[in-house]
């Protein structure tokens, strides 16, 4: 069963589709308008220096959010009877066959100042009695078109990929190895600290990866929730491809830049991230 | 480990709030009497009949299941050649080419179809000067975009069913008198099946799942459900889109619970079995 | 197989604004023509012009604002038509003929006009607005829904502060960003929005807006405390024309498709779904007074006379708008 | 060796309906090194897991050192456990695995008088320790190993350590050798039973390998389906085995139904036999177990009994011989060949005979029994070698 | 049994740079039961998988009935395998596991006269060949499990059957109860060689279990890194081991550094002996194997050397002993018990001495070697026990 020849298309096929068009960009990404060899795409991007720091720290965010909700959930699901551990990874599954700017359509009906959520409160009468207790005039909570309400929607959106490859990695823990450790002298919270922790910890790098790239990426999700008020590196982006500052050499730099970022942050996590096993260890 | 108490109970149950909350509005609104997504009007299905005579909804969905549907085949096809061979490779050269096939998962989607749109551009415009053609991006240049970020998806979950593999299983089917090809499609397909089944429902779900490399490979003459959604959405999205989307919700969640459904039944036979097992010991 | 027998003469592919056209005209040309309609939307003339110059698209019609015709002309990229396919061109009306972004005429026949003004709820302000100056009022925070394109957004703040839509004085254009930044720093803008407001307004989302009258006729039959006004101050007066882009491969079925657009039976669907007032002589006649008569549609030549058109402005200026419209939205 | 260290008293165990531990009794001597024997899902693993804490039994009670211990938590108990296939941490490395559990422990603080303190061990003292283990099980120089960077042979002996540095009182042993190949599994015997010995400490080792138990405990406890079966030295389970269970599953044995006519004298086959037994009621039925090795061959004149050779195999320090009288099948193991065919006589010392009380096993078990049912069984096949093969159809 | 049926002539093999078969010649009769013996690496799974035509050997040839078979595929040789792990196919049920070779055959077509045509095996032969098998392995009524609803032993037995449907000339067998355990091993060892003689065809067998061998082979073929030991029956290869390696693989053995004074004539420890060997030239210095239960424990006055017993374990059906000759540690099996520190005398037969010519291995294997220096490290510890562990030096 060695057929190594069963590679080669897959190898061309990459190297059309995966290489080739990275390598484009590479190339427009140092063309100008009139076709020569330019750096000026890159200088012009210092306008875009808040994009880009306003980007990475929103995905930065939803991302420990998403760690936050998404390792307990994961955690204990993994404790949870097979039935339910079944029925609660197809739960986390199911949504993403809703397409994802329906859902966070939806949010945007949720969030409103007229929406369902503040209709709720009012009926409630949570705000008579916010008004009551400090004097305001207050109506509404404003959540709509604020960096608040795109981090939600990143969140909401990417939680399932923080989720699952940590539930995956704590799923394959030897339970064994946990009784081990408790045999050792470790009590609950030490072996969580000690074991699982560290052992979890190669889910979570990969679903730090997988929250990341794609918040810090987004453009539908701040044009939807954030109204055009928060400019995004994906809006950015799309704006010189598809928008009115048709660039794509631009385009292509910035692109090229946030790639180049991420790649920096990504191996510097992993970096940290063994550190912080030996750390653990420590 | 201890099993849940309440309070992670909770916490879980939230959660599935926070991620079902607007799939439940969503639905909700598709049987909402008016075009309104925040108030309610009263019942009606009159969405869900207006839907099948919308042309470009329906024209929309079937692009949408039809690139979807193929991509996935192909990619299972392609990715599982793909990952036989990739198996059968030195080390060294199988962790350059792995590395290569995790580039479109851990990519930016914009960078993945930007960069695709780049060269599809251009493939296409050098193309037509030279033949004189009048071609453009559509359905194919969509499909391949496809087809290329579905297929790391089918590799990386048929390579550890070939890693769980038993060498010996090969050459016990050859030894039994079946020929190369033959002891592969008798022996080793089916114990890969499940790996590819499952890069084929990733695959798929991806692909459906997916907007914004369609957004930049799918030129202006074809467009997904998601595009579609996308241009609604500047103005307001009609709740045909709702209806449309809780029906394939329905249909996948239907189709989930009947696989678990088998699923468990499977299990607790096999539990059976082993159980009469180790009393016959 | 089946689409060759349904539509023997082929296709035409359409590029137009979203909710733009009576939906019902387009089977009705399919089925009298026999030729496939590939209709498809777009969100602003920006996003057109990108489209169009990324390549890879095909389009046979499409349907820019005056500016960008202009852009298009002086860039090559329109085709010119052949006038002899499109015998209702003749019932243009004859203040539309030889505009200024299209001096000769040969590249475009218009499609719809409108006014730009100031769309709000009469439940939610104050008395009646007259001015841009409600736009920067800061009773109205969170508010206001401004127009999510450069030329339309700066160019109210330059009307406001009295300038001129196409003045090319760069200090004029820094001076109505700033004004822009103000009004966002202030918390007066809601959200910039394009038909996103459609919703908005009608939800009561919102209590002011700016955009198009014909919007604002759709709007009003979902929500009838909504207001329309032409600022005292003057504002943008547009006009949409159906063009064909250079290259097109169905240029001969696409001036079939403006030539049927133009017909009176159309004009008219249209004009009664959309709202927007056409340049069709015949068609006007033929709507109901009460919409011919309406002075949102159909606004008096007073009005019309505050109004500026937009008009194609210098590469270094256009580029200077964007940089500008960056400022503000980074 | 003779304080009695842990107590399981009427311990039953059940998962879902099914009885898995019925009414335990054991006690296990301090310094003891004590052996559960027992067939696959036995409960040899479940018996253990109640020791070390991870289950409760279902009714019953646990003692450790006079005191119940039923609620305590594993980490509370001063003993630790050696897991079936070692459950090392694989996140760690060699030193950081036996560490592991002097991280966890706290001490009363040298420093403060009143001696309530409780600190860590510190860095200096797990370091020295850690060494210490390093030394005795022999891998110096692999501290920095990830475990699935080790052999089998080593990660067994890391769990050994990690287990053993903690200073318990008690260390369990759940089939530590189960994974090892023949030739490091009999290394590795000697080098426990070394090592229980020079810490001296109490062993429970389970095993479902008779010749591991007979080899390395003090004491041995046989179970079968939940109960134990016997309890005693490697010698009183071998030469006295309670029923014919222990008989059979220690050891190869010849068991023949009997009858104990008076005290030391039994009779098989109609013939009366001298035994040392004694103890049971004129003309109780019996099972007689005979081990193969007692069992002299001797010319037929001299024989207690008379037979033919029906099948030799060798088996390099001795042939099985297997002997037919007139149809009852026994195995014989001497150091001398007899050829197939051969007539010959047999001859048993009294101590040869060990006497049973008949038992729910009687006649079940046995590698060679005494039913002439299965003589015409036997009969119609040709081959001598299948005798062997269908005597043994107790299987079934 | 005489024709030759299978022939290697000159093997070898090599992966990379690494030599794994050394000029491997080895004859296989028809319906012979061979065993391959050796050491974990050694190549005995190249040697089935050269023969089974999985690969193919870097130099040398193979041939079947006379026919050099060396470039016939795998799934055109009469010969099957069961391998190492079963390597059942998981997806198809027992049934369908042993017809897979069935459904593979095509067979001249009865209906055509010419007999040119082939036709697959009909739905009807194939149930009555995988019945007739499933009779054979005592599984009626399994047939549609799948094999991880199987116990070890019954996976074992269909991994038999599938091979044996086919009715092959051959049937190799790598290590198939390597993964049983000790009880159910000794069971199927009696299975399988009863199936052998029963079907009558040539069974190739690798183990790495001496007892194993030693119970089943009419042939034993020792090897040790890619070269062939010793061929022999399996009391040949027990009684006259070749040299220090054989002897030492194939059971516990004692050896001794000797010198032949004359034929007949051994020294050792500078005293003569009597013995049963000739044939060396006089003086030489040889290797002297004495297995353990070759040595007769007898009063000091009566032994031809007298020691002190340093450790007794019980291992059922005999003790080993170990007794200290001055220095000298001597492995003894006898049934009889010898107390601790009991001064003994030793008598071996002149049979019991095994006479080797010095070869690569000698000074390197045995259980028990006569080094001096190992006395001294011996004599360190205190624990009896260690003797053992210790003494067991050769491994390193
Ligand atoms: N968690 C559990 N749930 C249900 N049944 C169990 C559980 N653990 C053990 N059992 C059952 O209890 C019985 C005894 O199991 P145990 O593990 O103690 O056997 P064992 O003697 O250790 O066997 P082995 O030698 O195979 O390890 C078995 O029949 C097993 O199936
Ligand atoms: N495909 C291979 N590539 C490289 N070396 C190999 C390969 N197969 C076997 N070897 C080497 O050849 C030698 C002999 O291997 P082989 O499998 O024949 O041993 P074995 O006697 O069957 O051992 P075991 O008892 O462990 O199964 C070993 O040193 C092994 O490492
Ligand atoms: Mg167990
Ligand atoms: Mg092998």
């Amino acid at each position: 069963m060695k057929n190594k020849w069963l590679s080669v298309p897959y190898i061309v096929w990459m190297a059309i589709f995966v290489v080739a068009p990275l390598i484009l960009v590479l190339i427009y990404a140092f063309t100008s308008r009139s076709g020569g060899f330019t750096v000026e795409n890159f200088t012009t991007m210092a306008q875009y220096v808040t994009v880009f720091g306003r980007s990475f720290f929103l995905a930065l965010i939803a991302t420990l959010v998403c760690i936050l909700l998404g390792y307990p959930l994961a955690y204990y699901l993994a404790r949870e009877g097979a039935g339910m551990r079944r029925m609660a990874t197809m739960l986390i599954m199911l949504p993403m066959w809703m397409n994802f700017l329906l859902r966070t359509y939806s949010w945007m009906s949720i969030l409103e100042n007229t929406g369902l959520l503040n209709t709720l409160f009012q009926k409630i009468g949570l705000f008579a009695l916010i008004n009551s207790v400090f004097g305001t005039n207050i109506e509404y909570f404003h959540m709509i078109n604020t960096q608040g309400a795109i981090v939600l929607g990143m969140v909401y959106n990417f939680l399932p990929f923080m989720v699952l490859p940590i539930y995956t990695v704590i799923d394959k823990i030897d339970y064994r190895v946990i009784e081990a450790a408790q045999d050792l002298g470790a009590n609950t919270r030490q072996v969580f600290r000690k074991v699982i922790f560290p052992l979890s910890l190669p889910g979570v790098l990969s679903g730090i990866t997988m929250v990341f790239v794609p918040a810090v990426s987004t453009f539908a999700i701040p044009r939807l929730l954030g109204g055009g008020m928060v400019t995004m590196l994906g809006d950015l982006i799309e704006a010189q491809f598809m928008g009115s500052a048709y660039n794509p050499y631009l385009g292509s730099a910035i692109s090229l830049v946030m790639m180049v970022v991420v790649l920096i942050c990504m191996a510097v996590m992993n970096r940290f991230g063994e550190g912080e096993e030996g750390a653990v260890v420590l | 480990m201890k099993k849940n108490g309440f309070w992670s109970r909770l916490f879980m149950v939230l959660v599935f709030l926070f991620l079902y909350a607007p799939i439940f509005v969503l639905i909700v609104f598709s049987f909402n009497a008016t075009k309104s997504r925040s108030v309610w009007a009263g019942f009606s299905l009159q969405w869900y009949v207006k839907l099948f005579s919308d042309e470009a909804i329906m024209e929309a969905l079937r692009t949408t299941l039809l690139v979807s549907a193929a991509a996935s085949v192909v990619a299972c096809i392609a990715g599982t050649a793909a990952a036989i061979g990739i198996y059968a490779l030195k080390r060294k050269s199988r962790g350059i080419v792995l590395s290569v096939n995790n580039i479109p998962l851990t990519n930016a989607d914009i960078v993945t179809g930007v960069s695709l749109s780049l060269l599809f551009v251009l493939a296409v415009n050098a193309f037509n000067s030279t033949f004189g053609t009048r071609w453009e991006l559509g359905f194919w240049t969509l499909l391949i975009a496809h087809i290329t970020f579905d297929i790391p998806y089918v590799i990386l979950s048929v390579l550890p069913k070939l890693r769980q593999l038993d060498p010996n299983i090969y050459e016990a089917a050859q030894d039994l008198g079946a020929t190369g090809f033959t002891a592969f499609r008798k022996v080793i397909l089916p114990d890969l099946m499940p790996g590819i089944v499952n890069g084929l429902l990733i695959a798929f779900t991806m692909s459906i799942d997916d907007f914004v490399i369609s957004y930049f490979t799918a030129g202006s003459k074809v467009s997904t459900l998601a595009m579609e959604i996308y241009a609604m959405a500047r103005r307001k999205i009609s709740p045909e889109i709702n209806a449309i989307s809780t029906l394939l919700f329905a249909s996948v969640l239907i189709l989930l619970i009947l696989i678990n459904i088998r699923q468990s039944r499977q299990d607790r036979l096999a539990k059976r079995q082993k159980a009469i097992l180790a009393t016959k010991k | 197989g089946d689409s060759a027998d349904k539509y023997p003469n082929g296709e035409v592919n359409v590029l137009n604004w979203g909710e733009y056209i009576d939906e019902d005209v387009i089977p009705e040309f399919e089925e009298e023509y026999g030729i496939k309609v590939n209709y498809k939307v777009c969100s602003d003339n920006e996003t057109l012009y990108s489209t169009l110059s990324g390549g890879g698209s095909d389009y046979d019609v499409i349907v820019p604002s005056d500016y960008m015709i202009s852009r298009l002309i002086s860039e090559g990229m329109l085709e010119k038509l052949d006038f002899s396919n499109i015998p209702n061109f003749s019932d243009v009306d004859a203040k539309f003929l030889n505009p200024a972004y299209d001096a000769t005429g040969e590249y475009s026949v218009p499609y719809m006009w409108g006014t730009v003004g100031i769309i709000y709820n009469t439940t939610m302000v104050n008395g009646d607005i007259t001015s841009w100056s409600a736009l920067f009022d800061k009773q109205y925070a969170g508010q206001v829904l401004m127009i999510n394109n450069p030329r339309d957004a700066i160019g109210v703040a330059l009307k406001y502060l009295g300038y001129s839509y196409n003045t090319t004085d760069k200090s004029q254009i820094k001076e109505a960003t700033d004004l822009l930044i103000q009004q966002k720093e202030d918390g007066i803008v809601q959200a910039y929005v394009m038909d996103e407001i459609f919703d908005k307004m009608e939800g009561g989302e919102a209590a002011i807006g700016v955009y198009y009258a014909g919007d604002y006729l759709t709007m009003l039959e979902n929500n009838p405390d909504l207001a329309f006004v032409v600022p005292s101050e003057g504002s943008n007066y547009f006009v949409d024309a159906m063009c064909i882009p250079k290259g097109a491969s169905n240029k001969e079925n696409g001036e079939k498709f403006i030539n049927f657009m133009c017909s009176t039976d159309v004009g008219k669907d249209n004009c009664e779904s959309i709202g927007y007032s056409s340049p069709l002589m015949s068609v006007k006649d033929a709507l109901d007074p009460e919409i011919s008569g309406n002075p949102v549609a159909y606004p008096s030549d007073e009005v019309l006379a505050s109004c500026e058109q937009f008009i194609n402005l210098p590469a270094d200026i256009l580029e200077f708008y964007d940089s500008e419209w960056l400022r503000l939205k980074v | 060796m003779s304080k009695e260290l842990i107590r399981l008293q009427n311990c039953c165990m059940a998962f879902d309906d099914e009885q898995v531990l019925n009414n335990l009794n054991l006690y296990i001597n301090d310094k003891e090194f004590l052996t559960l024997l027992g067939p696959s899902g036995c409960g040899k693993t479940t018996t253990l897991r109640i020791i070390g804490g991870f289950t409760t039994p279902t009714s019953g009670d646990v003692f450790f050192d006079g005191v119940r211990i039923n609620a305590v938590p594993p980490y509370q108990r001063q003993i630790n456990t050696v897991f079936q296939k070692y459950a090392l941490f694989p996140h760690l490395n060699v030193f950081e695995n036996i560490a592991f559990g002097l991280r966890m422990k706290k001490v009363p603080d040298p420093a403060d008088p009143s001696g309530k303190r409780m600190v860590k061990l510190s860095e200096d003292e797990i370091t020295r320790r850690v060494d210490e283990m390093l030394e005795i099980i022999s891998l110096k120089g692999f501290e920095n190993r990830k475990p699935d960077a080790l052999s089998g042979g080593q990660q067994q002996r890391v769990a050994i350590a990690r287990a053993l540095v903690n200073r318990p009182k008690v260390l369990l042993l759940d089939e530590p050798l189960g994974a090892l190949d023949l030739k490091l599994r009999k290394d590795m015997q000697m080098e426990l039973k070394k090592i229980q010995q020079q810490v001296g400490i109490t062993f429970v080792y389970v095993t479902h390998d008779q010749e591991e138990a007979l080899t390395m405990s003090d004491t041995i406890v046989v179970m079968d389906k939940g109960s134990i079966q016997q309890i005693g030295t490697p010698e009183d389970i071998y030469n006295e085995p309670k029923n014919a269970f222990v008989a059979d599953f220690i050891g190869e044995s010849n068991i023949i139904d009997g009858i104990m006519c008076a005290d030391s004298i039994v009779q098989m086959y109609g013939r009366k036999f001298q035994c040392v037994d004694s103890g049971f009621a004129p003309n109780e039925p019996v099972d007689v177990v005979i081990r193969p090795e007692d069992i002299d061959i001797v010319p037929v004149e001299q024989g207690q009994l008379a037979g033919t050779v029906t099948n030799v195999t060798f088996k390099g320090m001795q042939y099985d011989i297997i002997v037919d009288f007139r149809g009852f099948k026994w195995l014989i193991q001497t150091t001398d060949h007899s050829p197939v065919g051969a007539k010959i006589g047999v001859k048993i010392d009294p101590d040869g005979f060990h006497i049973m009380k008949k038992s729910a096993y009687s006649g079940k078990f046995g590698d060679y029994s005494s039913y002439s049912e299965e003589y015409d069984e036997l009969s119609d096949t040709e081959e001598p070698e299948d005798d062997a093969a269908e005597g043994d159809s107790h299987e079934e």
